[in-house]
């Protein structure tokens, strides 16, 4: 590399004065099935090693090979890793979309291209850089066949120079990927370097955006919600795990047959100290867990909006003959098939009261992967007390996504199996009966198979407290009204919401699940640019904590902001809660499939608080 | 008020145990159903195998067949399910905790129709289960309708007529990998008491269609007998409403020969017993035998085919040898070193 | 008979001078399975004929024969014919229950039993009349098994002289049941006549109940709900039933097949104008009925509670993908299997959002049988129009007692298929797309297969306008923002509200199906024993009409009385609804498996309006 | 850009309308899946039987097989259902309008797994339709997890082991009571379209299972060639979420032999094609031929079983010729007369 070869502008320190450090979006529009994974890790990893906070975006399509496909990434030096949504570099790899893809830009942003692709004057408000990538690989790779497969490193080469990204780092992060390839590993690395020494020398930098080290990321991780929820299994001593695939749940339980085959054989005898099984359908994957509950083990199925509205039948025999089972719901866009690859919150309102008849479930409401592997143990310690299924709400945003994390904690609390009878219980109790509630909870003393107690017969047809059938009126209404008394327990066990109360505040937000990135976002926005405060609770779990009035009544209008299209979580609160408060709330829905961003919640709250 | 049993009272079994021990609570169906006999073998067998009740899971999904469990091993666990999914119940519950035997009832409406998915799944799986269809050809706790076992050409009360050919439950069982398949008929207490036992001692699925006769609905048209007749042919009863009391239908027959049952309502029902030297270990063999005899309008019944060697679906699984259920926590939570390392992984 | 033995008080005047005249209920208690129909339907049908409004429900276990059930009817003069709490009449006939049954009544009760069941003298508070039932078959049948089934017709001998039911019409009423089986026929004439003489003979009438000819059934007939329903689906025009039975719904379609049988063969060629499959479950009945819908037939199922959770994934895609479809919930208790023979109202929120993900259904609520008919009809032409699943919510009391009504008027509107499109419409149309909203109305026009016109591809996934296949957020968007448009349309077409706005009156109650008898009945009561006014609202569907809001505005309270534990309706008025009018809203729940009766509502109404 | 068909173009058919008009949209599959394939031969086989494309329905449940319908005639009417619940649909709309010519496809995952129930009571009820299941023993759509035909001992990407034994879906359908069964590989251009047209001429449930090959996630341990290796063995590839692409795999063998197709991951799949004199009229010959060839580890290829006189599901419920979706109101709202016969008959 001859010095002189280098642009001026391009010199390692013009990214060092770039106009905005760590701030921008990074957008790589590419093919599906086109190997894109590799480069996209090592530019997320390498922004991340550098001590930027950083979220990485996958928005693929629902089929395996050949359509467009869109990775994003956030970083930004204050921890707003939510979507942003506007793209403010954009990497244009996919013929099929290139020209939408540039013409969606906003103004100023940035775009590296290859000539061919025939969008690179397409307009003159954006920053362009021209990259042969044809060129730069064939130099690399002789074989047409790799050629496809390193062009994606180039653009890493390419961004590393443009934005200041050390190439250290991201050798470093690409040896990590592909440590164990060491010809793959050389051939990437190779094209790393031919795009960034391309840019070095013939690109001058004309956009504002640079990432400098900084120290915000150490001793984090980088995980993806379903693999916290994995793990959160793992450490909860899942017993028996029974799913159906499907996109964006199946990554859950295969990440978890992962660790359980790793970590939970037997040291002595290498046998398995769980038991998974991919059933042949929803319907009986829910069936074995329950099946599993009541036979004392903990238990766990994932699926998605399909698979819940398949599981309404066993959940409600779940609630009323009072077994525990923990469900995943990783939400995706509804109803019907919908859009299996996009994100969305649409399951609250039917998960919450799923079943015919009457019928209610504890939701846990994770906003991070930290929650869903906090809540994952969580929930089944929630099963086994309220002694039935206990959804947790996740979404594809959130479990297929790739998030910064503080290490996770191992767990200090041990298991709360629940109110599991033993013989000295029995001797104390006088009259034990399946169904009474002894302790005026709502929860009565189970018994498990063959640990020598007297049986039960356990059905979801009519019971009286002591487990025998019955049709009678009374013993109907004493046991569904312990129900309901079991649900106001549920209320004070589930995690409580996060309140940031501001002082002086009028206007309060409530969200929850991955809401609360664009609204943490959104709370500064509303701040910086219009000087409105807000406070913002972050509702994690359903039923509703008292705490959610107390919010509501400190504040003149509330808004709730959810990413579905009915506003269900503003609906069930308006059912619940006390009318007087619930006129405070406003409804802030989005619904398009791609994760919330700050921008579109600051624009409605701010079409309400000061319209034109 | 125990089921009857044909055992004589007084007897114990090897565990000490008396017959009273392995009856359940008053049967709540009809006098002479099917179903009432069959909970009284399954009494016995666990009585005369020296079976520990509490050793026992019943399972079962939603019917006049799914009832019985109730009325049969009071001392024993039971989980009455949903309208055909039994089958899923059970496997959870035998994975979690795989010293509990287990026993299914369904009926042909809630295995056939609704269940059959998951009845399929069950077989394929070889799960250690005691799965026993009480197969009377309608939905009775819904009331007569027709269901998937149902003869070609049996009529509904209000002249449909079963125009599909019917499922036989023993030729899926056998060709989706049951290890153990039996048919027999729900009065010959001698045949399905010999059946239930070999099933106790078996490990994977035992499926056992036991034709058992619904006295109140199924009504052949042309029957001389039939309920229908008793209600159409200007005989004073004339209550819609009305069930008849009938007794059981019982039935001996020796190995080899076939007998000819007659129903409550006039039609009949051709068994053909195998023969004591039938070896049931070859599948094509036992397949071929079933449609044989299907063909000349005959049920063959008996052990129709049994694999004992067949890894059962706890075994496919490798789980260790104590219960899931029972695991304590320091066998199921990892140590801090674990989530130690997959942390430092993500670093 | 000779006249003497007459003791003088229970000559037929005796009757006549009742003092409670045409006002009470009358329980029969017997044994499931035991052949009580014939004689319960000549009694209920004998007073209709006498020309008082009468009502009889039947009360039975889950499952075939020798369990205890209950058959009580109900005769009111002013057409009250709901549940009455109390039961003034008893016939004790089961041994089992006859202490409970004579324990449970009100003081001053009438009981009718056999010296051997050993209640007689139980209660000296109570009318007891004691029959000797065995003596008096014993000298009609001479056959043992004969006198089982006659030994009700005695009972109703008894009751006609007790309470002046006119024997010829309990005879007409006989000969119209057993009229083509003259033995039996003969029989039961003789029993009845040996009960009524015996009771003229030998008891000396100390209650105060009677029936008198009255003229307020005239033309009127005597019909289940769900009789009723089949027979609007006849006259709808159904071309496609799928169902799976299930109780209380399985009569539905029963009956619906009989009628099919009868009237809907081709005249000339005697085959089927309709097919009807008994489906292996609900899903597939669903599927079933969507794909003919699809297809353009005019499709339903029925089903009860564990049904509509296995329908959950179909109806969603029925709506998202807008197909007609006709659904009837004849509800029963639940969660789960729950209580079989019950009457519940419990399905209501699980059905308005039935799917995963954003989904609502428009749902008709039949409180009478000439709505079940009624509303049977219009379910189809509603799913049609708005090519959308409908639900038509029935419930066990309705679907499976026997009602009054008048008789059911020829439909004069005909059938509406909706916006199918026609060569003519396509060419003025330009450019149509299937999901295209040309109307504003949300509604697009659809093609049927085998029309002639340009072929769609239908799908649960996400579509743009023209029916092809998107996973644009704008394509997603734009469509659920139609569904939304669509389902305010169905606001203005389902059947509007019937009210009764009282002046001056501070409460208001809402109510919908069957609540709909205890509350007209309540409302009396609250007015003659109390003086309070109160108005009435009956919502007959769901979207809301806007006259809901309207009602509630216009009054201080509204008490909104359903039959479910968790206040349903309440919920989703307080989740729509404006929250300045849902504070003034009230839950009444009742939910122990009976239908509601009047004096429950009073006294919830009565615990809030005037409390202790 | 329409599927390729191997046959010229410029030809038109019988009713004057090129192969064009029998294309679909784009395929978004894999490059090489054997569903494309398939959908050629769909297209080849309607455009040589000369099918009206508008009289035809195609129907689906979801999977990447499921999505073959929108890849072949787009002049058809489409109905892309649920997972696993096509039959239903597919029954409903036949029923309601018995011109269509309906042709359902579906994956082995999306039929074996959560469809069995529907599968099976479609088969029984001989609803006429084509039912092709494509088979590729995995499930493609959601990356690879075992289906229930996968073949014992086929292993997952992450290392599980199918270790049940696979569904013969072709063995079900003939015990269920479909009247038209036939396997075919989705490489054997000839054999498969024969099979086709031969489909689309009989009247009643044409089951046809086509093995297909998923070159993306069909993975099985100790290929030389198979993805695994290709990411494990330090190719410079690499890139997990790369998907190679592969060629169609085709083969062409004469009736009566055995042929050897090398799968794109090394394995290998052994078929054989029925001789030409083969008789597929009798079920328990074609069923023991089935099991014969299964014990060998071959698949039989051909029409297995057929029966042109089966009654189908249409001609069982005795529809009038007119399809009901069309019925006038005058011919399915009974007049007035009738509702007062009722109404008296209620009063
Ligand atoms: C989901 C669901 N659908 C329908 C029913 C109603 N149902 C109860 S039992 C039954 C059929 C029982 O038939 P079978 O299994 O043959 O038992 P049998 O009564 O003949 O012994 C049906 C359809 C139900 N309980 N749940
Ligand atoms: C109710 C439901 N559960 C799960 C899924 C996810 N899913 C989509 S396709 C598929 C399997 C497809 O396998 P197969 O039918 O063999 O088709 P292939 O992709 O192999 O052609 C699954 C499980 C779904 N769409 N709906
Ligand atoms: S209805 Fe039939 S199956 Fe049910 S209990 Fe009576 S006889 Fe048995
Ligand atoms: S993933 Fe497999 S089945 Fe799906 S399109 Fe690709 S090759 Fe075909
Ligand atoms: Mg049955
Ligand atoms: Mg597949």
């Amino acid at each position: 590399m001859i010095p002189s070869d280098v642009a001026p502008s391009m010199a390692p320190a013009a990214a060092r004065d770039a106009l905005i450090l760590n701030d921008c979006s990074i957008q790589v529009a590419t093919v599906n099935g086109s190997g894109s994974q590799t480069a996209n890790l090592v530019l997320i990893r390498s922004i991340f090693q550098m001590g930027v906070p950083v979220s990485g975006k996958n928005l693929f399509p629902s089929n395996i090979a050949g359509l467009p496909t869109w990775y994003t990434i956030r970083a930004n030096a204050r921890g707003f890793i939510g979507r942003k949504k506007e793209i403010d570099v954009l990497v244009a790899m996919n013929p099929e979309t290139a020209r939408d893809d540039v013409l969606a830009l906003p103004p100023g942003a940035v775009t590296l291209c290859d000539e061919s692709l025939g969008v690179h004057d397409l307009r003159d408000d954006l920053v362009t850089y021209v990259v042969p990538f044809d060129a730069l690989v064939a130099s690399i790779a002789p074989d047409a066949r790799l050629r496809r497969l390193v062009r994606n490193m180039v653009y890493d080469g390419v961004l590393s120079t443009l934005l200041g990204i050390e190439r250290d780092e991201m050798r470093r992060a690409l040896e990590r990927q592909l440590g164990r390839k060491p010809r793959a590993l050389e051939l990437n690395l190779r094209a790393l370097d031919a795009g960034a020494e391309f840019a070095q020398a013939s690109l001058v930098k004309r956009d504002p955006y640079g990432i400098r080290r900084m120290d915000a990321t150490a001793g984090k991780i980088l995980i993806e919600g379903n693999a916290a929820a994995a793990l959160g299994c793992l450490m909860a001593g899942v017993t028996v795990v029974a799913w159906y695939p499907i996109t964006p749940s199946s990554s859950l339980c295969e990440t978890l047959i992962d660790y359980l085959e790793t970590y939970r054989r037997d040291a002595s005898t290498g046998k398995a100290t769980y038991a998974v099984v991919q059933a042949e359908d929803e319907i009986a994957a829910l069936g074995m867990v329950i099946g599993a509950g009541w036979a004392g083990a903990r238990a766990m199925t994932s699926t998605s909006g399909p698979g819940i509205s398949l599981m309404a039948e066993f959940t409600g025999l779940g609630y009323y003959a009072e077994v525990p089972a923990v469900i995943f719901d990783v939400q995706r866009v509804g109803p019907s098939t919908g859009l299996p690859t996009r994100t969305a919150q649409g399951d609250i309102a039917s998960a919450a009261g799923l079943s015919h008849g009457d019928a209610r479930h504890p939701l846990l409401l994770p906003h991070s992967v930290e929650e869903c592997y906090a809540f994952a143990i969580r929930a089944f310690d929630l099963a086994e007390r309220l002694q039935t299924p206990v959804f947790v709400l996740s979404d594809l945003d959130l479990g297929m996504n790739t998030w910064m994390a503080d290490p996770f904690p191992y767990p200090e609390v041990p298991q709360d199996r629940g109110k599991v009878l033993t013989r000295d219980d029995l001797a104390r109790l006088d009259g034990w009966g399946r169904y009474k509630d002894v302790d005026g909870d709502g929860i009565a003393r189970r018994t498990r198979p063959l640990d020598g107690l007297p049986p039960t017969f356990t059905r979801g047809s009519g019971h009286n407290e002591m487990g025998g059938y019955s049709e009678k009126p009374d013993d109907y209404v004493r046991n569904v009204d312990r129900l309901s008394r079991k649900f106001e327990t549920a209320r004070g066990l589930v995690p409580a919401p996060e309140v940031d109360t501001v002082e002086g505040a009028a206007l309060g937000i409530i969200a929850f699940g991955t809401s609360h990135w664009g609204v943490a976002e959104s709370r500064d926005q509303l701040a910086r640019e219009r000087g409105i405060a807000t406070s913002y609770l972050r509702l994690r779990a359903y039923p509703f904590a008292d705490a959610v009035e107390a919010f509501i009544a400190a504040h003149a209008r509330v808004y709730v902001v959810e990413q579905n299209r009915d506003g269900q979580l503003f609906g069930l609160m308006r059912a619940e809660l006390d009318p007087a408060l619930t006129a405070r709330l406003r409804s802030v829905r989005h619904y398009n499939g791609l994760p919330l961003d700050a921008r579109t919640v600051t624009d409605v709250i701010l079409s309400h608080e000061e319209p034109r | 008020m125990g089921t009857p049993s044909s055992t004589p009272g007084g007897k114990t079994n090897r565990l000490g145990l008396a017959i009273q021990t392995y009856r359940g609570s008053k049967t709540t169906l009809c006098a002479g159903c099917g179903h009432n006999a069959i909970s009284e073998r399954i009494v016995d067998a666990f009585f005369e195998m020296g079976v520990e009740p509490a050793q026992v899971a019943k399972f079962s999904g939603i019917g006049c067949s799914s009832k019985s469990p109730a009325y049969f091993l009071a001392g024993s666990h039971g989980f009455n399910a949903v309208h055909g999914r039994m089958p899923s119940i059970a496997t959870g519950a035998l994975l979690a905790n795989r010293r509990l035997l287990g026993i299914g009832v369904s009926g042909d409406g809630d295995t056939g129709a609704i269940g059959i998915g998951q009845f399929v799944h069950l077989m394929r799986r070889n799960v250690p289960l005691i799965y026993i269809i009480e197969d009377n050809g309608c939905y009775g706790l819904t009331k007569g309708q027709l269901s998937p076992t149902a003869d070609l050409g049996s009529v509904l009360k209000n002249g449909v007529v079963s125009d599909l050919p019917p499922l036989d439950t023993c030729t899926l069982a056998i060709e989706l990998g049951a290890s153990f398949v039996a048919r027999s008929f729900s009065g010959d207490k001698k045949q399905l008491l010999a059946i239930l036992k070999a099933a106790i001692s078996h490990r994977g699925t035992c499926l056992i269609d036991v034709l058992s006769p619904c006295v109140t609905f199924n009504d052949h048209e042309g029957s001389t007998r039939s309920y229908a007749y008793v209600k159409d042919h200007d005989e004073p009863v004339g209550d819609v409403s009305f069930v008849p009391f009938f007794d059981d239908i019982t039935v001996e027959y020796d190995a080899g020969t076939t007998a000819e049952v007659r129903m409550h309502d006039g039609s009949r029902l051709l068994l053909h017993k195998l023969a004591a030297d039938y070896e049931p270990t070859d599948r094509a063999q036992s397949l071929a035998l079933l449609r044989d005899y299907a063909t000349r309008g005959e049920f063959a019944t008996g052990i129709l085919y049994i694999d004992p060697a067949a890894p059962s679906f706890v075994d496919l699984l490798g789980l260790v040898d104590d219960p899931l259920a029972d695991l304590p926590q320091a066998r199921t939570r990892p140590g801090r070193e674990v989530l130690e390392t997959i942390m430092a992984s993500l670093r």
